[in-house]
């Protein structure tokens, strides 16, 4: 516990590089950025499926019958916590404009923002405004605050998911003042008017105390979404109508290594962690439902939940040896192999030695758990065979000695290379030769992203995190203008498929999109342009001190404000 | 040699071998960098967004130009900001420093002091069981690698699987008691894996000085044991023990500090850079390899100065 | 060959265990590299995850099914062809910069090339092996260079000290006095004087040389594709938290016994060195 | 007369290279104070050994195999002492110098400490400061406060020696053992310090054991002597009486081995044969050498150090020029510039007539092979890597002389010429002994049929009897063949042994040359007087010669004559400016404002 009061201590595998907004590409730096910055919107901490709730907003927004212009009103009497950035050192209230500079923000060149793809070509004037300089000073003619606390958005054509990009740590809140006071040390600061604020950040932890200035905002299970079906047995109930956040201090450490991270769990360093997938078997008494062994069982609780993406392995489809080729007959024995790759492929070995058997192995790229998924698609895709495979490399001549070398690439952990390695013998089962594949080992993501956009990588291993939950979000990764260095790492190309995204997208979720995206998916499975795919099952496991329901996907950041220690009380 | 042309000597040489490290370390660590664009860009980025960041990270200048200016910010001491964190380099590197520092100075002290004990028992026993005891361990200690003696006496004291008496990892440091809990298995496995080393050499130093005639001459006199080793072996050997502890402490620092804070996942100095150079953060970069540069021009220049405090025979020609 | 017993006899017995040590793990590597072999280390067995110890897989199996002692013998392997490769390079890299800085000392060259490892030295190396890791890309070719840039200094400096002392000898002097071209002298008069001094710094570098391609692994800038201790410590780092100490234990086991024992044969040059020196003879 | 210490039966084994050696068996004698015994023997006869034994500082691994050494004050054996009492003995009772000043005292530390030391250690006064610089004033310092802040690098090895000696002297020890204390130090220097320890043996009533292979020496200081060979003693007895009537055969050789001395003996047989002035073979003209501290990037920038300073000379074919000095002074510096091997000599060299480059990349291999080397150290003469044969071929295979049957047969005429069979030719030279590797070397030179040998200390390693085995081939080559020799000594006795012209040096100047019996009998320079007169000589047991001064920490004058500080005849010119050479008949030349004028000066032999 913290020097006044309860405290709690968060783990994760990864550090954010910046507690900027601007900046909050992962899933590391959302997560603490959302505590310490406020958003319009948030999701319902209990809700399943996610669902959204107002935050800094006072209610949902109003949109207007096109769906063109969206209204939204800000709490009042919201405060930024006291900073010397500020006239006399007191945070000033939250207004619409600092909404409208908030998004301004990612579309200025000197920010390096990250989160400008959100609104691009979206928000009516404002890539006329960065092409004219991006000077705060101008208004942009689609972001208008109607007054202090009410902020009325122009768009250029439908977004359903408009709102749900202002539930993402970019969308977080920040004040003018404090930017242009720190430059770029602002990322290593942080002024805003989340729950918490800031004690101090490096690259192992962050140490956040309770904001005495938060907005008072009560824990409300109703409108969080409680489940009292599924959601008693966490002991939640008494915590109604407490003031958030519930604990005083919140910290989280950044532990890498799976080991270190369990070990420190077991240390009682921190409270929580994400259950390594090599520690299952240890961990886990029986799978479902969930328990944890005896041992373990007393003192820590347990909970698991499907990922909000899935993992698979693209091939380059701009790459003539295996993906498109103008020459049609190459293309389609190109076609073979790729298909005859993927039927050596075996989901059920991956599934069972790197996730402990409990992932979701589903065809194509709508993992279960999202609306539009269909449980009764062709399963075939992930089922290996390998007579199949080797029968299909034979038809299309392919011989050990006329296979092009395939070049695999990930970025460097033990995982990967463990997993680069199970492909490499699942290839040879089907006479694919062992040194006709070759791994390309990237440092970070970025030099990884950087390889594949320029062409260097023939297969290339991803994981998708959902942006916000809409398939949406999913299909646009075959689309192809999205491709790389865009979403569409595959840089699949099919008119076909462009079309039915450009018809679906705008559209509100209804039966009729839902068949669209269906056919979308089969389409790239038919046109075997990507492994795919699994939706890892990710286990929390926390001290029962803790009483919460830890996320990972879109409540992950938002769900701290309600955790609550019980040794505060003791 | 006069002190003016003796400054003069040691200044000149220092810029050279600052410009030379500075020079490498550029061209290897700024110009072979990985491309920084990628992990800037946001999802789906347009190919003006990819020219834009280009050009912020100044990828889009020539060479020279953009190592000119490294050396001005060397010379103004002002690195600007991480190209990652955004964060001052200057606070960062004020903020890791002391972490490793004080990570690994108990490891580096401790192995040398024990290494000098054992050496100097050794040197005096020669031949004898204790000598062959401390010779037999060394070797083994020599063999065994740092990244075994760091997993090994983590599961050994930091796990369930052992004896669970130290944190895994982790460094929250407040006050000596919790200093120390965080400090010990690093220092354990520094002290393990230096040891060997350290007590080899400074038997083999000692065992040099104690042939010379002079050793002879102070027996003849009837000097005690404890004089002729801490009094004629130290003194005599003192070149050759400053010259290992001052140039071991940069590799000590950012060097072997990298394994323990990766392994314990503490926020120093070594894990910044590695950091860095994996992600290609030119400004954190720039700045620790001009530090470690100038840190051993002046090692360089505390060396000598040692040597004159130690050998007359320097000092006074 | 009675040279050879000679040599081998003088080593002792504690250099003699060092040099069988080695010489076995020699024959492993020779023949992991020749034979095409019972399986290749990095495709999984067929075997089931995580099997425990057996007679079959002596340190079980790893996460993939692949047998963890084949695994740690491919890893020596490894060791031992990265060991002689970098050892090899930087000891020619650097007898002969040392010879030749040695012998002109004072000159340009020698400023030059003591500057350039003053230079050498005082980056850290792991900095430096990472940065090589991104200048030269994703092969191995970065580990080497890496280490051998780095390692010749050692010897360079040992090299051009005892040519420098060598140098004042009367034979290397008579040897100019007759004319004798400065190369004719280095590798006649100098180099075979620098033997003992090679042969140790040889064995030294080896260590060096397999202790850093583990670290260098594990820190995933070295071996990439294929078996290496480092790159099974790196997995072990995962295993030990899952009670599975099969790989830990192969890869410090194995490589403990091989760094024993170069260090044990080091250790026996190093005793017969300062017995065997020419100038250990006393003199009035 | 009582007895301090009465040593019997002593014998000890050492370990050589897995076996055991006798070092030393039986030996057995006794040292009276006031009394000087000397203890003479060929190398590793075992002196060491003996003093070693009685200090109970035995290498490791020795056995101390019997015999008994009862100090008679303290009723102790020195032999079986435990190492606490040993320590109260050590230093007090039984002190002991040792051979090498230079590395007897410990670097980093000053004198004064070092003496403070001891001298507290052992009690010996209230003061140890006090006590100290009295006994370095009893040496003759006279400013024994410099000394005692000085370090040891910052003294000469006979002040370094002097120092010892006090050291010793300030405990006033029951027995002093002496090993080898001036093998290393020049013979003025030399003089000085046998002056002193006579005397402490005299004034302080202490017995001492003066080690030396040097039988001279021992003739001039020692009352008694014992002659040790191969650890046993065989002679024994007054000093005079040993030497003129040796009852061992060892004995005789050793004192015949002894080379006859040069001074006061009139006319040389050895010298005069005046070759005609047209057969100069060698000509150095006004030769300089520096040496340079290093520059500012290691280059040779810094301050230089001057090693020869004008020096001219000149060699006949068939002659042998002897050049003798103190350590230092400059003679292997000018052998080397004979040989091209010293950096950028000023002057020049003329060969036959030829100017010689100064490097040998530069000289035609002609000249290469007609100049030859041998050096001073036999350790060092050879690569210990190749073979004897392999040596012996080198030069030949160099130069191309001849096919490869003609070398061979060059190789074994050159080893026969020396004096040593064929059969070493596979042998390393570590598989020599110092005599035979010193003539393979000189072999070496040989093979190559040189003119001009140059033999830069090439005898001062060897043992008396070796040594002059090798000056006797040397001469023979001269005389036979014609070669003409520049042969390189700081010993005088044996520079007159063989040369036919001597010069001697003094901080890079050639003070004097002429004649050999002319400089032997009649020096002129103050310096080569001095010399002379400090020489030990079996014969003299005559008042110690006068010695020189040793104040003042450099003893090399900035300007002026180099010898102006040690010169009685010094005078305000001296100080001011460097003497001329002046040049003479003969060959004659002299460097000083006020040389001696002698009686007999001309002319002595033609
Ligand atoms: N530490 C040692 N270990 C083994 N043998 C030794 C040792 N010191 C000397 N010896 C041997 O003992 C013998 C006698 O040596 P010692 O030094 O007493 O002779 P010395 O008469 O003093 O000779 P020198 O005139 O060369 O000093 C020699 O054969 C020598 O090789
Ligand atoms: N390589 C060198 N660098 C610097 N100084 C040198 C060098 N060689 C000799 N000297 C100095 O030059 C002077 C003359 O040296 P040299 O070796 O010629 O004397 P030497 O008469 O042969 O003495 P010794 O009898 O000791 O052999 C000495 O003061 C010496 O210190
Ligand atoms: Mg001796
Ligand atoms: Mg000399």
């Amino acid at each position: 516990t913290g020097p006044d009061g309860s405290t709690y201590v968060h783990s994760m595998d990864g550090a954010p590089d910046s507690l900027d907004p601007a900046w909050a590409s992962t899933i590391y730096a959302n997560t603490v950025v959302v505590n310490l910055y406020d958003t319009l919107y948030r999701y319902q901490y209990l809700a399943r499926p996610y669902a959204l709730a107002p935050n800094l907003a006072a209610a949902m927004p109003e949109s207007s019958e096109d769906g063109l212009t969206v209204t939204i009103r800000i709490k009042p009497g919201v405060h930024f916590v006291d900073d010397p950035a500020f006239p006399g050192g007191a945070g000033r209230e939250v207004t619409a404009a600092d909404v409208i500079y908030s998004i301004q923000r990612h579309f200025d060149p000197a920010t390096r923002a990250r989160g400008a793809w959100l609104w691009r070509d979206r928000i009516v004037g404002l890539d006329e405004w960065k092409d004219a300089g991006a000077d705060y000073d101008t208004d942009v003619a689609g972001l208008v605050a109607l007054d202090s606390h009410t902020l009325q958005v122009h768009l250029t054509r439908p977004y359903p998911q408009f709102v749900h990009t202002l539930a993402q740590g970019y969308a977080g809140v920040v004040p003018r003042e404090a930017v242009e006071a720190y430059g770029r040390a602002f990322g290593a600061k942080a002024v805003g008017s989340g729950p918490f604020r800031l004690v101090s950040f490096d690259s192992a932890r962050v140490v956040m105390d309770r904001n005495p200035g938060f907005r008072a905002e009560t824990f409300d299970l109703a409108a969080e979404g409680y489940d009292a079906g599924t959601q008693s047995g966490l002991g939640l109930e008494p915590l109604q109508g407490r003031t958030l956040p519930l604990i005083d201090r919140l910290e989280v450490e950044f532990i890498a290594e799976d080991a270190a991270r369990w070990n420190a769990l077991r240390g009682g360093e921190i409270d929580y962690i994400k259950v390594p997938a090599a520690q299952f078997d240890q961990v886990l008494a029986t799978r479902k439902p969930l328990s944890l062994v005896p041992d373990l069982a007393d003192e820590y609780a347990v909970a698991a939940a499907r990922e909000a993406g899935f993992v698979y392995t693209n091939f380059d489809m701009s790459n003539p040896l295996i993906g498109h080729s103008d020459d049609p007959d190459r293309d389609e024995r190109n076609r073979a192999l790729r298909c005859a790759i993927i039927r050596g492929f075996d989901w059920e070995q991956r599934n069972e030695r790197f996730f402990s058997g409990i992932g979701a192995v589903f065809p194509g790229i709508i993992p279960p758990d999202v609306p539009e998924h269909d449980p009764a698609q062709d399963r075939t895709s992930v089922q290996r065979d390998v007579e199949g495979a080797r029968a299909l490399l034979a038809e299309n001549g392919w011989t050990a000695e006329s296979l092009p070398t395939l070049t695999y690439g990930y970025p460097s952990s033990v995982t990967e290379r463990q997993m680069f390695e199970q492909f490499r013998a699942f290839m040879a089962d089907i006479g694919y030769p062992h040194d006709r594949i070759k791994p390309l080992v990237y440092a970070r993501f970025g030099d990884y992203q950087r390889a594949y956009s320029e062409g260097e990588v023939m297969l290339i291993t991803s994981g998708w995190t959902m942006d916000y939950p809409d398939s949406e979000n999913l299909v646009q990764l075959f689309y192809g203008p999205h491709a790389a260095p865009g979403a569409n790492s595959a840089s699949y190309s099919n008119p076909e498929y462009d079309a039915l995204f450009e018809q679906a997208a705008p559209m509100p979720p209804s039966p009729a999109r839902t068949e669209l995206y269906r056919r979308m998916n089969q389409m790239v499975i038919d046109d075997c342009a990507t492994i795919s795919g699994l939706s890892r099952t990710l286990v929390f496991m926390w001290q029962k001190d803790a009483r919460m329901l830890p996320d990972r996907s879109f409540t992950g950041g938002y769900f701290l404000r309600f955790v609550d220690m019980a040794s505060a009380d003791e | 040699m006069s002190t003016a042309r003796y400054l003069a000597r040691a200044a000149l040489q220092g810029a050279a071998l600052l410009l030379g490290v500075t020079l490498v370390s550029f061209v290897l660590m700024v110009h072979f960098a990985p491309d920084r664009t990628w992990g800037l860009l946001g999802k789906n980025p347009t190919a003006e967004q990819v020219a834009e960041v280009r050009h912020e990270l100044g990828y889009d200048r020539p060479l020279a130009s953009r190592y000119v200016d490294f050396l001005g910010e060397l010379v103004t001491l002002d690195f600007g900001h991480s190209d990652t964190t955004g964060e001052r380099v200057t606070d960062m590197l004020s903020r890791t420093v002391p972490v490793t520092l004080a990570l690994v100075i108990p490891g580096f002290i401790l192995g040398n002091v024990l290494g000098i004990i054992l050496g100097l028992a050794a040197a005096w026993k020669r031949g004898r069981w204790l000598d062959r005891w401390v010779m037999a361990g060394s070797v083994a200690g020599m063999s065994l690698s740092f990244l075994v003696i760091i997993i090994a006496l983590q599961i050994l004291l930091c796990t369930p699987w052992g004896l669970d008496l130290f944190p895994a990892r982790g460094w929250r440091v407040d006050g000596l008691g919790s200093y120390l809990w965080y400090v010990t298995v690093p220092t354990l496995a520094l002290v393990t894996v230096t040891l060997g080393y350290n007590a080899r050499f400074y038997r083999s130093v000692a065992a040099e000085e104690l042939d010379r005639n002079h050793i002879r001459t102070a027996r003849a006199y009837g000097a005690s044991p404890a004089t002729i080793l801490f009094v004629h072996v130290l003194r005599n050997g003192a070149i050759a023990i400053l010259t290992r502890v001052l140039f071991s402490i940069p590799l000590v620092v950012v060097s072997g500090s990298l394994l323990l804070e990766t392994y314990f996942g503490i926020p120093g100095v070594g894990r910044v850079t590695f950091d860095a150079i994996t992600s290609g953060d030119q400004p954190v970069l720039k700045a620790v390899v001009s530090l470690t540069a100038v840190a051993f021009v002046l090692l360089q220049a505390c060396a000598d100065a040692c040597y004159r405090w130690a050998d007359p025979r320097v000092a006074r020609s | 060959m009675t040279d050879l017993r000679h040599w081998i006899s003088a080593l002792g017995r504690a250099g003699q265990a060092g040099l069988v040590i080695v010489a076995l793990f020699t024959l492993v590597a020779f023949v992991m590299a020749v034979v095409p072999g019972p399986g290749d280390a990095t495709l999984a067995s067929g075997a089931g995850q995580w099997e425990p110890a057996s007679t079959r897989h002596w340190f079980g199996t790893n996460r993939l099914g692949q047998d963890v002692f084949a695994r740690a013998m491919g890893g020596a392997a490894t060791a031992i062809k990265v060991g002689t490769l970098v050892t090899a390079l930087s000891l020619l890299l650097g007898a002969a910069a040392g010879a030749a800085v040695g012998w002109r000392q004072g000159g340009w060259v020698d400023t030059l090339v003591v500057w350039l490892m003053g230079v050498l030295d005082a980056i850290p190396f792991y900095l430096f092996a990472a940065a090589l890791a991104f200048a030269l890309g994703a092969g191995t070719l970065a580990m080497y260079a890496a280490m051998v840039l780095t390692f010749w200094t050692a010897t360079a400096r040992l090299v051009r000290a005892e040519v420098l002392r060598l140098r004042q000898m009367d034979y290397v002097a008579s040897a100019r006095a007759i004319g004798l071209p400065g190369w004719r002298i280095a590798g006649r008069h100098l180099l075979p004087n620098c033997r003992h001094l090679l042969l140790v710094q040889a064995v030294l570098t080896f260590v060096a040389a397999i202790k850093t391609e583990v670290i260098l692994s594990f820190l995933g800038i070295g071996v990439r594709d294929g078996v290496s201790w480092g790159l099974m410590l790196s997995e072990a780092t995962q295993d030990v938290l899952a009670g599975h100490f099969g790989n830990f234990l192969a890869a410090s086991l194995l490589m403990f016994i091989l760094l024993l024992g170069f260090n044990l044969l080091a250790d026996a040059l190093q005793d017969r060195d300062s017995q065997a020196r020419p100038d250990g003879v006393r003199s009035p | 007369m009582s007895t301090v210490l009465t040593v019997s039966g002593l014998a000890v084994d050492l370990p050589a290279g897995g076996t055991v050696q006798a070092v030393l068996r039986d030996v057995s004698f006794h040292l009276e104070p006031g009394r000087i015994t000397g203890l003479a023997g060929e190398s590793g006869s075992g002196k060491t050994t003996v003093a070693m034994a009685l200090m109970g500082l035995l290498p490791a691994g020795a056995h101390l195999r019997s015999g008994t050494a009862t100090l008679h004050d303290r009723d102790v054996d020195l032999l079986a002492m435990s190492e606490p009492v040993a320590r109260t003995i050590r230093g007090r009772d039984v002190a002991m110098v040792f051979q090498d000043p230079a590395t007897a005292l410990d670097p980093v530390l000053t004198i004064g400490r070092q003496m403070r030391a001891v001298a507290r250690r052992h009690g010996v006064a209230a003061d140890p400061g006090t006590a100290a610089q009295a006994a370095l004033a009893e040496q003759g310092f006279r400013s024994p406060s410099d000394i005692m802040g000085a370090f040891p690098h910052e003294l000469s090895g006979g002040m370094r020696q002097l120092v010892m000696i006090a050291m010793a002297a300030m405990v006033r020890p029951a027995v002093l053992l002496a090993d080898e204390p001036t093998t290393a130090l020049d013979v003025t220097t030399q003089a000085r310090v046998l002056e002193n320890l006579r005397k402490l043996a005299q004034s302080d009533n202490i017995a001492i054991l003066l080690v030396s292979h040097d039988l001279r020496v021992l003739a001039q200081t020692a009352d008694e002597l014992l002659v040790i060979r191969d650890g046993r003693i065989v002679d024994a007895g007054p000093t005079r009486q040993v030497l003129q009537s040796p009852s061992s055969d060892w004995t005789r050789q050793l004192v015949a081995a002894v080379p006859p001395d040069p001074f006061g003996r009139g006319e040389s047989p050895t010298s005069g044969i005046p070759g005609q002035a047209n057969d100069v073979l060698l000509s150095v003209n006004h030769l300089d050498i520096r040496y340079h501290a290093a520059g500012i990037f290691g280059g040779r920038r810094g301050p230089a150090k001057q090693a020869v300073i004008n020096v001219s000379l000149q060699l006949r074919r068939g002659q042998a020029y002897g050049l003798a000095g103190e350590s230092g002074s400059g003679k292997s510096s000018l052998a080397r510039a004979i040989m091209g091997l010293a950096p950028d000599p000023g002057g020049e060299i003329l060969f036959n007539g030829e100017q010689l480059a100064t490097r040998p990349a530069d000289r035609s291999p002609e000249q290469l092979r007609r100049i030859q080397v041998v050096f001073q150290d036999p350790d060092a003469a050879l690569s210990p890597r190749r073979s004897i044969e392999q040596a012996l071929l080198e030069p030949l295979q160099h130069f191309g002389l001849g096919a490869a049957a003609e070398q061979a047969h060059r190789v074994r005429a050159a080893l026969a010429d020396v004096g040593l069979e064929d059969d070493i030719l596979p042998r390393r030279p570590r598989q020599l002994s110092s005599g035979q590797r010193q003539r393979v070397a000189i072999a070496r030179a040989l093979v190559c049929e040189p003119d001009l040998l140059v033999a830069d200390e090439a005898v001062s390693a060897l043992d008396m009897t070796t040594q002059a085995r090798v000056l006797a081939l040397l001469k023979h080559l001269c005389e036979e063949r014609g070669i003409a020799l520049m042969f390189i000594s700081h010993d005088l006795s044996v520079v007159a042994e063989l040369a036919d012209t001597a010069g001697v040096m003094l901080n890079g100047h050639l003070v004097e040359q002429a004649p050999v019996n002319t400089l032997f009998t009649a020096p002129r320079h103050p310096y080569t007087r001095k010399l002379a007169a400090a020489s030990p000589r079996l014969a003299h047991a005559g008042p110690a010669p006068e010695i020189s001064a040793l104040d003042g920490l450099d003893a090399t004058p900035s300007h002026g004559c180099v010898y102006q500080h040690r010169c009685e005849r010094a005078t305000g010119l001296c100080t001011e400016s460097s003497p001329e050479a002046v040049s003479g008949a003969n060959g004659v030349r002299i460097e000083c404002h006020f040389p001696i004028t002698v009686p007999a000066d001309e002319p002595s032999n033609g």
